[in-house]
């Protein structure tokens, strides 16, 4: 896990912004923790250093921390970046924990254009909103589609456009949980 | 269940039909053009059965791209609900001696999405009247061309005039209208036929 | 070469390249809004054909998902099944009690079986473009060659496009008794056909000045809009995961990695279209080459599936009693580029979380920043040089 | 005589022994003028549909159209036939008589050929309904596949198919073939705008585009060659190509001068985008404009427009055999033809005419199925600045020879065709017309290669320079 | 600049003729038939379809004797196509009653093959489902008019007879009965391939028989454990009292009541016909 987020790009950007905090996942692989506040600026800071050259994002997605056995439960969503540098060949992850109330993250396409349909994704997939972003629209399911699939507690729709979801006489053991509701 | 018990074969459904509607038949069923539909990975088996080592060309089936030309919808793929208006609407512009074959078993019954997905929808025949399931994730070329022979029994017996037998036909011998009572839309509705071209 | 849009009344026209349309690869809309023959802006619409494939991830058990990830890619689906068992793998060994390792032959055969998937997948790839673009005999061709890939496979596995071969551990199956002088067979034979395919497409001059500078893309622009896999290495920048971030024994094979260089000659640039369909036949002739040297490296068959040098398959069902919690990214080259997967398990039979992030994605996003000012019939032959493939983008 | 043209009066003439009243006229028109369209155009055209997809077929090495053969029309034969016997018997009288050997085996070979596939289309698309879309301008869009056949017809009359088959022997023959054929223009654009449809009108727009600017290069490339012949009357052009002995071939405009083989070259090239064949079919673009101009055209009028296309291939074809490659003189030995009786020598001459014409047919069909497609402005790029300068050159070579030619020598008559005056050039003339142009063209190309030629190591070893 | 255009114009031709050339020899190979070994085209409907390999998977089989309706297909399965029915036949032995597979569901991915533990389901090499080309018949199998239908063990046999045999082959009467149960509109495309229920009298005497059984098993193990007690009495009085009563103690207990062959006891009654299985997913 040595190049996931070694000490020194941690201890560099812990220099820079005290408010990160270096976590470790629960089979270890290290990841920075960036309040949503100063996320903007840790991007740019990881983009623009000379010894960091984070100039790609690998990945940007999220996962909903419903029903995760972590110690405190809590019902955040993490919004996750996976970076990368072509330059110097490292990667770091930043997490930053958007609370399900108003899940708003500051939008990173300033710094990689990649962001915009990741974020598009996220926010069609998990419902948090990036303000900032040109055009915030969902991206995979159908625009007048209600809930946003990818959160633990969503309810499948029965229908859509008036027709069953389900064909008739189908039923399956353990299905999944129905009843959202129908655009 | 050999040639003879396929629906309208029998002996009781015999029907005689005058020697012009017969001739029109065969060619109607030598030169079936079907529309290009490939959505998902039944789509890349429809590129390889008109490749040539399956060669749907050789049965006179030339892949058009404007539904005024074709007269075979296969709709090769899964349908998300997303798709399904789309599908609807590709169907309408088809010009009237028109069948539609469901190739794989994301357009028979939403196959390996039926369960699990909240967008996929399961089985393409609440939208469309489907005449010829072709089960098989994806089905081998030959399954479609299987399929196509078994369509061939139905165009032979397309009468110009009169009711045009509509019953579903399952490849695999007796018919299955997969979800067959679910609400199914009523076809002959005249949607208003937008001026938009070929691409819905 | 943009032109702008010129027209005085600037009354533009909006086309709906619709779903249902003979050139894209697939349900992609665009929505381009043109100036007579000249694209003004052009907006894609994604999602139809959107599978829910990670919130299947979600409700099924580990090895359960295979099936659906040849669904993700159908095109090389071999690569796509390596790319969620490698990462599935990590994740399990990431818990020092599960002391599971993939028998040595059985990496072979991974490596063996995805290199001959990326030919298949190059070879629609390359077939398209220039069925786009209006060749369509070297498509059949294409198609062709895919059928010796198909036959192999069948054999191999019992499907010839959603094979569900590679588990987590190993591969199903081992090679049947004549594969590798079959593969063999296969490879010479197919090496001069890609001769003659090139006689009839690359180095024909109306191809090669409708795809020569047109939707360029700069090495910067590639990283920065995320471009991966031979769209990158199109556009100048020198990086393969085979070579750069090894897996499996592609260490060992020593993977050479072809990068763009205006090969248009005088009318081209570096990172145009052109230059990203030279990049994906030159793979071509590279997957070759390590298909050969895997079949050297191939040790013997050994009776017993989980024997460490001769088997194919550590049963892993055995030795891991349960999921260890914790997260792991884990990236592979697929023939779209990187193929990366970001598992988070919390320790229950199912997957808390699989994200897989695919090439043809970021593809799809850089294309309203490319399409600007090319032809009405360039949008194809771009859509064709990036080699996108829906259900990747959609998921 | 009665201004019918010779053929008509000639024709008549003889059938009525003297002065030819009017049913002997009409029996003269149809034969001269009706029955050339209708064995020699019109099944070859339909046979192309055939050709087209066996030879793609055959190029893209699969196996073609196979499954429909001749039994489907037979059996509706015999049903008209026996109509007053019952269905059953039908039935078994055509059973017997497929099971006949020869019968057996012709039909065997029609179903490996075919020949049932292009019937079976035929058929289809008459059961096929036609549908006008709510959109469109209904008169416009039903006029247009008309016009385009008629466009298409129409130049035929002008061409000979032999000695005594010239429908339209006028002075202004060649400026009249490409006059006329500019309706299909006409006729694709009221199908592109007609159809109401975004992509029928791009299409349409891209074929006016390209069929109004590849008429200058052919109304050039014709112009050089009636500069060479100095006549507009094809018949006379295809008189004047006429040389007696073994090799009449070395008559032909084509092996005169190497300007007029650049002529015949780029004649053939225009044609193909006046017809809108590979690598100039964009305006019917699978691809980009799912089918162009006939997006909404479906049933019996598809049949047409695609009918219209292929006959405009048989004209073309026509005119580049008429204008370069002596009409319907055969290569070797042609005063034995024309000696002939009538009733001998005009199928010969028309059969010659038929093999030439259909040669460019399947060149035709071979390119379509090897090059890619040209981009709008690529099509324009190249008439405008690549085919009408090599015109240029060509005419202005083409001139250049006839005044180092000096005066003219009356040429032989050609059996009805008076005798007109050519340009001296014995042998010795002749190999200079060749030899200088080609000498001056090979080194200017060797400069550009050497200039511009090179090529980028990796395509080298893409097509197996060094694996 | 004049060199670049007429460069333009040689090397277009250039190519053009070479792809023409190309393609002609393509055009010369094919006429002449020898195309190359990936372009032989197989003719389906006339010459058969050539199914490569031994290990096609094609359409799912379960033989229905073998199979112990463990359930483990039912949970491997990621489209739930399985619905199976079990019943404990007389020597306490799993019995498939009921076994349908939806092949209109089926992804054909093999997952429920490998995880069967006694090999009873596999993939057969046909793909083919038009008896017009000979699908096998024993997997051809005509619909069920409702997905729930139950069959008992004789009509299952029956069934399996009939549809064993070429419709023609039927006399009219099995027809009626074959056409009575399966119709030919049935909902799903189904293969059925359980054994069929019990017919109530069946059912008795499989019980019977498993009691039986379960009664000379406890008298065995009764019998036992008096010999064993009755050794362990003999080697006893030797070592000191003290130790004795306990180790009599416990022995005595189990043997003093003697096990009442009416009541089963509840611990060794084996788990019940029910239907239920492993837990699903």
């Amino acid at each position: 896990m040595s190049a996931v987020a070694n000490d020194a790009i941690a201890t560099a950007v812990l220099a820079q912004f005290p408010a990160v905090q270096q976590k470790h996942a629960d089979n270890g692989r290290a990841f920075l923790l960036v309040p949503k506040g100063d996320l903007v600026a840790v991007a740019h800071f990881l983009r623009t250093q000379k010894s960091l050259r984070f100039d790609a994002l690998m990945d940007l997605t999220a996962y909903d921390l419903l029903k995760y056995p972590s110690t405190p439960p809590s019902d955040d969503i993490a919004v996750v970046y996976l970076l990368f540098s072509y330059q110097h060949r490292h990667k770091v992850t930043l997490k930053v924990l958007a609370p399900r109330a108003e899940c708003e993250v500051a939008t990173v396409s300033g710094e990689w254009p990649a962001a915009l349909y990741f974020e598009r994704e996220v926010f069609d997939l998990f419902g948090v909103r990036f303000p900032g972003h040109p055009s915030l629209r969902r991206i995979m399911t159908p625009d007048d589609w209600q809930g946003h699939p990818l959160r633990k507690d969503y309810l499948y729709p029965d229908s859509y456009h008036g027709v069953a979801h389900l064909r008739d006489g189908q039923h399956f053991e353990g299905s999944p949980p129905r009843g959202g509701d129908t655009p | 269940m050999t040639t003879d018990e396929r629906p309208g074969n029998r002996a009781d459904e015999q029907v005689h039909m005058a020697a012009v509607d017969e001739f029109l038949a065969w060619g109607k069923e030598h030169s079936l053009f079907y529309l290009l539909f490939a959505t998902a990975c039944c789509g890349i088996e429809l590129m390889q059965a008109g490749g040539p080592r399956y060669d749907v060309d050789r049965l006179g089936m030339i892949p058009r791209a404007t539904p005024r030309q074709a007269d075979l919808m296969i709709v090769a793929g899964t349908i998300t609900h997303k798709m399904a208006g789309r599908v609807r609407t590709l169907w309408e512009q088809m010009t009237e001696p028109r069948w539609v074959v469901s190739m794989g078993s994301c357009a028979n019954s939403g196959g390996p999405f039926s369960k699990w997905s909240y967008s996929v929808l399961n089985g393409i025949d609440k939208y469309v009247p489907v005449d010829i399931y072709i089960p098989g994730c994806p089905p081998r070329p030959e399954a479609l061309i299987d399929g196509v022979m078994a369509l061939r029994e139905r165009v032979k017996r397309y009468r110009t005039v009169g009711e045009r037998d509509r019953t579903p036909y399952i490849v695999a011998g007796p018919e299955a209208p997969f979800g067959g009572h679910c609400k199914v839309p009523d076809f002959t509705a005249k949607k208003p036929d937008g001026g938009g071209g070929g691409s819905a | 070469m943009t032109i702008e849009a010129s027209t005085p009344s600037g009354e533009r026209m909006t086309l709906n390249m619709g779903p249902h349309h003979p050139a894209t690869h697939g349900v992609l809309r665009i929505v381009v809004e043109s100036d007579g023959e000249v694209v003004a802006t052009c907006t894609p619409d994604h999602g139809y054909l959107h599978r829910s494939i990670e919130k299947i991830g979600e409700c099924v058990e580990w090895p359960m998902f295979v099936p659906y990830t040849d669904r993700v890619d159908y095109v090389c689906a071999m690569n796509a099944n390596l790319a969620y068992c490698i990462a599935a793998e990590k994740l399990l060994q990431s818990d020092p009690a599960n002391t599971f390792v993939v028998p040595r032959r059985g990496e072979c055969i991974r490596v063996l079986v995805a290199e001959l998937n990326r030919i298949s997948s190059h070879l629609v790839a390359v077939g398209a473009m220039a069925m786009d673009v209006g060749a369509y005999t070297p498509f059949l061709h294409g198609i062709a060659q895919r059928e010796g890939v198909n036959d192999i496979f069948e054999k191999l596995c019992g499907q010839r496009l959603t094979y569900n071969y590679v588990t987590i551990g190993g591969v199903a199956y081992d090679l049947y008794d004549t594969a590798i002088d079959e593969i063999r067979r296969f490879l010479d034979q197919f090496e001069r056909e890609m001769v003659r395919f090139n006689k009839l497409v690359t180095t024909n001059t109306i191809f090669r000045d409708r795809c020569a500078s047109v939707a360029t893309v700069s090495a910067a622009e590639a990283i920065a809009w995320g471009l991966v896999g031979p769209n990158l290495r199109g556009s100048g920048v020198d990086f393969d995961l085979r070579r750069d971030e090894p897996y499996g024994i592609y260490g060992e094979l020593g993977v050479q990695v072809p990068v763009g260089q205006a090969f248009a000659g005088r009318k081209g640039s570096v990172g145009d279209a052109y230059d990203r369909y030279v990049v994906r036949l030159l793979e071509i002739l590279e997957s070759i080459r390590l298909c050969r040297a895997v079949l050297e490296l191939l040790p013997p068959a050994a009776a017993k599936a989980n024997d460490p040098i001769g088997g194919w398959q550590a049963d892993v069902g055995k030795q891991v009693k349960r999921p260890p919690k914790g997260e792991v990214h884990v990236r592979t080259e697929a023939p779209r580029g990187e193929m990366g997967y970001f598992l988070v398990s919390d320790g229950t039979k199912a997957l808390f979380r699989v994200r897989c992030r695919t090439g043809s994605f970021t593809a799809a996003g850089i294309f309203h920043h490319v399409m600007r000012g090319i032809f009405l019939a360039d949008v194809v032959a771009v859509i064709g040089s990036f080699d996108i493939v829906v259900p990747e983008i959609d998921r | 005589m009665n201004g019918f043209g010779y053929a008509v009066d000639a024709l008549a003439a003889w059938l009525a022994g003297g002065e030819p009243g009017w049913i002997a006229l009409t029996i003269a028109v149809l034969a001269v003028w009706v029955v050339p369209i209708l064995l020699l155009v019109f099944p070859i055209a339909a046979l192309g549909q055939i050709l087209e997809r066996k030879i793609a077929a055959a190029i893209q090495r699969r196996v073609g159209p196979s499954s429909a053969g001749l039994d489907g029309p037979l059996r509706f034969g015999f049903r008209v036939l026996l109509f007053f016997l019952p269905r059953a018997r039908q039935d078994r009288i055509f059973a017997a008589f497929c099971n006949l050997r020869p019968v057996r085996s012709l039909l065997l070979v029609s179903r490996r050929l075919g020949l049932g596939q292009f019937v079976a289309d035929g058929i289809k698309m008459l059961g096929k309904e036609d549908i006008v879309p709510t959109g469109a301008d209904g008169i416009v869009f039903r006029l247009a596949p008309y016009l385009a056949l008629a466009g298409a017809f129409l130049p035929f009359c002008v061409v000979p198919f032999g000695q005594h088959l010239v429908m339209l022997e006028t002075e202004v023959a060649a400026l009249f073939a490409i006059a006329v054929s500019g309706i299909v223009v006409v006729a694709l654009k009221m199908a592109g705008w007609g159809s109401g449809s975004k992509w029928s009108l791009l299409g349409g727009m891209r074929a006016v585009a390209q069929l109004v600017s590849y008429e200058v290069p052919i109304g050039l490339a014709v112009g050089g060659v009636v500069l060479w012949c100095g006549t507009m009357d094809l018949h006379a052009i295809v008189g004047q190509q006429y040389e007696p002995g073994v090799f009449s071939l070395l008559g032909w405009n084509v092996v005169q001068s190497p300007f007029l083989a650049t002529l015949a070259a780029v004649f053939f090239i225009a044609g193909l985008a006046e017809c809108q064949r590979s690598p100039f079919d964009m305006a019917e673009a699978e691809s980009e404009l799912v089918s162009g101009f006939n997006t909404e055209y479906s049933g019996l009028r598809w049949g047409l427009f695609a009918m219209a296309e292929y006959t405009e291939m048989l004209l073309i074809g026509a005119l580049l055999a008429t204008l370069f490659f002596g009409g319907y003189q055969s290569p070797i030995g042609e005063e034995w033809i024309v000696g002939l009786p009538v009733w001998l020598e005009v199928p010969i001459h028309g059969a010659i005419l038929g093999v030439k014409v259909v040669t460019v047919f399947l060149v035709m069909m071979w390119i379509r199925w090897t090059l890619p497609r040209f981009r709008v402005d690529q099509v324009m790029r190249l008439s405008w600045l690549v085919l009408v300068p090599m015109c240029l050159v060509s005419m202005f070579g083409l001139a250049v020879t006839l005044l180092a030619a000096g005066g003219t020598h009356a040429g032989e008559a050609f059996g009805r065709v008076a005798s007109r005056p050519r340009p001296d050039l014995h042998w010795l003339g002749h190999l200079a017309a060749w030899a200088v142009p080609v000498a001056i063209g090979a080194c200017l190309v060797v400069m550009a290669k050497k200039k511009h030629g090179q090529v980028h190591p990796a395509l080298q070893r893409l097509t197996g320079g060094r694996s | 600049m004049i060199l670049a255009w007429i460069h333009d114009v040689v090397e277009a031709v250039q190519s053009c003729v070479s792809g023409m050339r190309t393609t002609g020899r393509f055009l010369v190979e094919n006429l002449r038939g020898e195309g190359g070994a990936m372009s032989a085209t197989r003719e389906y409907p006339e010459q058969p379809a050539e199914v490569v390999g031994d290990r096609q998977r094609g359409h799912l089989v379960n033989d229905a004797d073998r199979c112990i309706v463990c359930h483990a297909c039912d949970t491997v399965c990621p489209v739930d196509c399985f619905k199976m029915d079990g019943e404990r036949d007389g020597d306490n032995k799993m019995r498939a009653s009921r076994f349908d597979i939806d092949l209109s569901k089926c992804i054909y991915c093999g997952l429920c093959v490998r995880a069967c533990p006694t090999d009873s389901l596999s993939m057969t090499r046909t793909f083919e489902m038009d008896p017009q080309h000979e699908g096998k018949r024993f997997l051809f199998r005509r619909n069920s008019k409702q997905v729930d239908v139950r069959f008992d063990a004789p009509e299952m046999e029956r069934l399996h007879a009939l549809a064993a045999q070429p419709r023609e082959a039927l006399s009219a009467e099995d027809r009626a009965w074959l056409d009575a149960r399966i119709d030919d509109r049935g909902q799903h495309l189904i293969g059925i391939y359980g054994l069929g229920f019990f017919t109530p009298e069946q059912k008795a005497e499989a019980d019977a028989a498993r009691e039986a059984k379960k009664k000379a098993k406890d008298a065995a193990a009764a019998a036992a454990k008096a010999k064993a007690a009755a050794a362990a009495a003999a080697a006893a009085p030797k070592p000191a009292s003290v130790p004795a009563p306990a180790a009599g103690a416990t022995p005595a207990a189990p043997a003093a009541p003697p096990a009442a062959p009416g009541a089963p006891p509840a611990t060794k009654s084996g788990p019940d016909a029910a239907s239920g299985g492993s837990p699903t997913p």
